[in-house]
């Protein structure tokens, strides 16, 4: 449901956000050197595979956005893989739009980025549990905060839809719960197994 | 006393080229087969199908008494035959050593505890206590491999399918799980292209050529032959 | 020999013709005119010419069909909530629901677009495999990097699947099956924390054999394709009917 | 003449454990070294450092005659090391048998059509020429290892860096292997737990132990021993 379809958006609404996801992007690729680039593309994977899986959940079906999780592991980064990973969904399922692209960017990468640049100095190998909280907390909250953007963009494109918004955000909440779920235990695991994926590299330090 | 494994007829195409073609085989208590073929053979698919992760076009197959033909049946089977991949990282998925062998008994219903507990016994058995706290991931190939032993084993299976199990061991391992297997009272299917050990470990052979399975036997040459081993020269005599 | 596993299932399309840069520009040219357009009259001839389109791309009608289920189901949710909730003047009152007038016209205006964006997209760019995009992509002037990032998840797509295939397989080979208890969460923490570990070393060491094999860290980018006579044809095309649309709109 | 490969020194480290540990290798036109050693020695470390995929902490690399430190040097040395990695899992990557021999060539600056000449001829020399057409993935675990070797092959290297090639090989493929290499005239490094199969090859060995690379010698017990074979029952005198 977050893929926001081609012929919603209004255009202020889309050069906005086409602006707002170019500018991530370049962030991203500043960063991206030729070491970075099986990881990004393995991630941008990743959320592919995940976006294209959906599971039930009581009488709807939803699939894991894996924004906070993205974020953790490759923070700015996050854009050029989930935009790859968009890009692959509208060609390959016809998930979302061509135009609003860079607005689904934006509202699937920019939470998780910066929330995992708010949890991530708490993020510690000697400390799983609360690690774990954090990160789960922190891709909870990003769901919501993709649902609110959604929500937001919809609502100025078409001031007519923002009372039925509400209801939409409501079915964003047990899919933020399942994600922190998700999360936190993919964080137990890569503390154990490969912290250098989610650890910063002075925590680290001082941890090991 | 009839056979715990028994198929009959098996016929299983993959990417349309038939691999197996009117396999029949019996496993009886007690019996070590070991199952030699070329490379291609299809040694591991036929593992494979007596799990029911591959689905014969024909034939049939029963386990312990009952015929096998859906995925239920075969939830109930996979309790009972443990099966160690020919690849060890594809089976051992859990971040430490203790947790991904008391995996197994937690989904046979043990408690936390007893799951543990069962898998320090196995641990123990293998004399692997050591490795109990290390991250699976970080254990060299030998050790994986018999961490993954360690995995099947905990499900007390009645029957076990070795792929390979000494692929990339090295002399020492090599000679532990020999050990280790020649002690087990449980019936298994051995697949493995080191003949020296299917011959010092089986009861029985069958070979797999052209689709077929047929009933062998290891042959062997009496013949003056080198045992070589490796000293660094100081060493040396 | 930039063939790939997907290029070689992909079927063929009349639209063939014409330059991927041009089709990817045509549709995002055309979906913008259709966001600005407001007249049901002209909405429905755009709706009318993606079918036109469709069939000529020789694109199957089930495949349409799904398109666009998933498009609207997107609308469904709006489309109940809308005129119900909406805080125009109320049209119909059954009890505590106002079904409002307006909010109903809004509602078809948006099913109309969206449809006919649908549409118009899908005959352009659904046929493209994913190589040829990325191929395209790069000769829009996309940074060289983010090109190497798309090309590289297709195939790593294919990799992560089989490795997910196989550790489902080992877990269920021993016994697990998923419930509702604290176990299963565990587990498919451990599953998919595994799954992004392994795939990502696996993804790491395919590289390293990449380049050992004298791999530069760059796919050739060779494409037999040429901006022609016919994206010429169809680049003027597009910018007549949507400047035609626009004024007839603004009438 | 100097030495093809002179490594001097080097240290490595992984995830914080020291595995190698001033190490020194020369590798001279024509021989074929055998690389001994337990599981988790650091054999594939060494090989991974030789064309550049670790960074040594300390220690020199030379090889061609030519001092290799930044990527640059190493792609170029890349281009005349075949290395065969441990898993083929690793290595293959392209759809297709053909496609995925040939890109070796092709990024040698063959064009299309000399790459999948090149390719054809090295599948020809291996027998493996009726894969040409299968889709990688789908090959059994022997003839991933053959394929892969095929890849390397196609670049026509002067020196060769084998990890483990006989690994899941049956004994048809194993001879076949042996017979393909002895008759190689390309210097190599060769890795494998099969020590009859380096005694063959080799025409010296080093044996690897704690972080150190010695001198060692095969050491050969003379003793009866048995040659064992599997041979379908009708066969069988
Ligand atoms: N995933 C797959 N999809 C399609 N075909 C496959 C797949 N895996 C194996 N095959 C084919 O099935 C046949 C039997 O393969 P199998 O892996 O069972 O052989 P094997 O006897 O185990 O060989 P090896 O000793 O090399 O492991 C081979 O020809 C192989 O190419
Ligand atoms: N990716 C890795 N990250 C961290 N440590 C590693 C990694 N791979 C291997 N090691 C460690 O480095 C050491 C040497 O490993 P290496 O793979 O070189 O051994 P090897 O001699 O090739 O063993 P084998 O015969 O089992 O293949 C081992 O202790 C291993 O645990
Ligand atoms: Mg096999
Ligand atoms: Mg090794």
């Amino acid at each position: 449901m977050a893929h926001i379809p081609d012929g919603v958006l209004s255009l202020p609404v889309l050069a906005a956000g086409t602006l707002a996801g170019v500018g991530g992007l370049a962030l991203g690729i500043r960063r991206l050197t030729d070491r970075d680039i099986p990881r990004t593309a393995l991630l941008a994977a990743v959320f592919f595979i995940a976006s294209s899986q959906a599971f039930s959940l009581g009488p709807t079906s939803v699939h894991l956005l894996l924004g906070g999780l993205t974020g953790l592991v490759l923070g700015w980064k996050a854009f050029p893989a989930i935009f790859v990973g968009l890009l692959l969904q509208t060609l390959l399922f016809g998930f979302g739009g061509l135009t609003t692209l860079g607005v689904d960017l934006v509202n699937m990468a920019l939470p998780g980025v910066l929330l995992a640049a708010v949890v991530r100095p708490f993020i510690r190998v000697d400390r799983p549990a609360r690690s774990a909280a954090f990160t789960g907390g922190a891709a909870a909250l990003a769901v919501v905060i993709t649902a609110v953007l959604v929500g937001v963009e919809i609502a100025l494109s078409e001031p007519a839809f923002a009372p039925a918004l509400g209801v939409m955000a409501a079915a964003y909440l047990p899919l933020a719960g399942i994600e922190a779920a998700v999360t936190a235990f993919v964080t137990l695991y890569l503390l154990k197994v490969k912290p250098e994926m989610i650890v910063a590299p002075a925590v680290l330090g001082t941890a090991i | 006393m009839t056979a715990l494994l028994d198929l009959s007829g098996i016929r299983i195409r993959r990417s349309g080229r038939l691999v197996l073609d009117q396999v029949d085989l019996q496993l009886e208590t007690g019996e070590r087969l070991a199952l030699a073929g070329a490379n291609g053979a299809g040694k591991t698919t036929l593992l494979r199908t007596i799990v029911g992760l591959e689905t014969p076009e024909a034939g049939e197959i029963i386990a312990f008494g009952r015929h096998r033909h859906d995925e239920d049946d075969f939830r109930d089977l996979r309790l009972r035959v443990g099966f160690l991949f020919q690849d060890s990282d594809d089976q051992l998925f859990a971040p430490t050593v203790i947790e991904d062998v008391a995996f197994g008994p937690l989904n046979l219903g043990f408690t936390p505890s007893q799951a543990i507990e069962r898998a320090q016994a196995v641990l123990t058995d293998l004399d692997l206590l050591p490795l109990e706290r290390r991250v699976t991931h970080h254990l060299s190939g030998g050790e994986k491999r018999l961490v993954a032993l360690a995995g099947v084993l905990a499900m007390d299976p009645d029957v076990l399918l070795l792929d390979e199990p000494t692929n990339a061991l090295d002399e020492a391992h090599l000679a532990r799980l020999t050990t280790i297997l020649a002690e087990l009272p449980v019936a298994m299917i051995l697949v493995s292209h080191d003949a020296h050990f299917l011959a010092t470990l089986s009861t029985r052979a069958v070979l797999l050529e052209n689709g077929r399975l047929m009933p062998a036997v290891a042959h062997r040459h009496q013949h003056r032959h080198d045992h070589v081993h490796f000293h660094p020269i100081e060493e040396t005599d | 020999m930039a063939t790939d596993a997907a290029d070689a299932a992909a079927p063929t399309s009349r639209l063939d013709r014409l330059d991927t840069r041009t089709r990817v520009i045509v549709a995002v040219a055309l979906v913008l005119t259709l966001v600005s357009l407001r007249s049901w009259v002209l909405l429905s001839a755009a709706i009318v010419l993606g079918l036109l389109l469709t069939g000529f791309a020789g694109i199957p009608a089930r495949q349409t069909l799904r398109r666009l289920l998933h498009v609207e189901g997107f609308l469904l949710i709006l489309f109940v909530a809308l005129p119900l909730t909406t805080r125009l003047p109320p049209f119909l009152e059954i009890g505590p629901l106002a079904l409002s007038l307006p909010g109903l016209e809004r509602a078809v205006t948006l099913a109309l677009r969206i449809t006919a964006a649908a549409l118009v997209v899908l005959p352009l760019i659904s046929d493209l495999t994913p190589i040829r995009l990325g191929h395209a992509l790069g000769r829009l002037g996309l940074p060289p990097r983010l090109v190497q990032v798309f090309l590289f998840s297709i195939r790593y797509i294919e990799l992560l699947r089989a490795e997910a295939r196989r550790l489902h397989d080992a877990m269920r080979l021993r016994g697990f099956a998923p419930r509702t208890n604290l176990h299963t969460l565990k587990s498919y923490g451990h599953f998919i924390g595994q799954l992004l570990v392994r795939a990502i070393e696996r993804a790491e060491r395919v590289n390293e054999a990449m380049r050992c094999r004298g791999f530069a860290g760059r796919f050739p980018l060779v494409t037999l394709e040429r901006f022609g006579t016919a994206d010429v044809g169809v680049a003027g095309l597009t910018v007549l009917l949507a400047a035609a649309a626009l004024l007839l709109d603004r009438l």
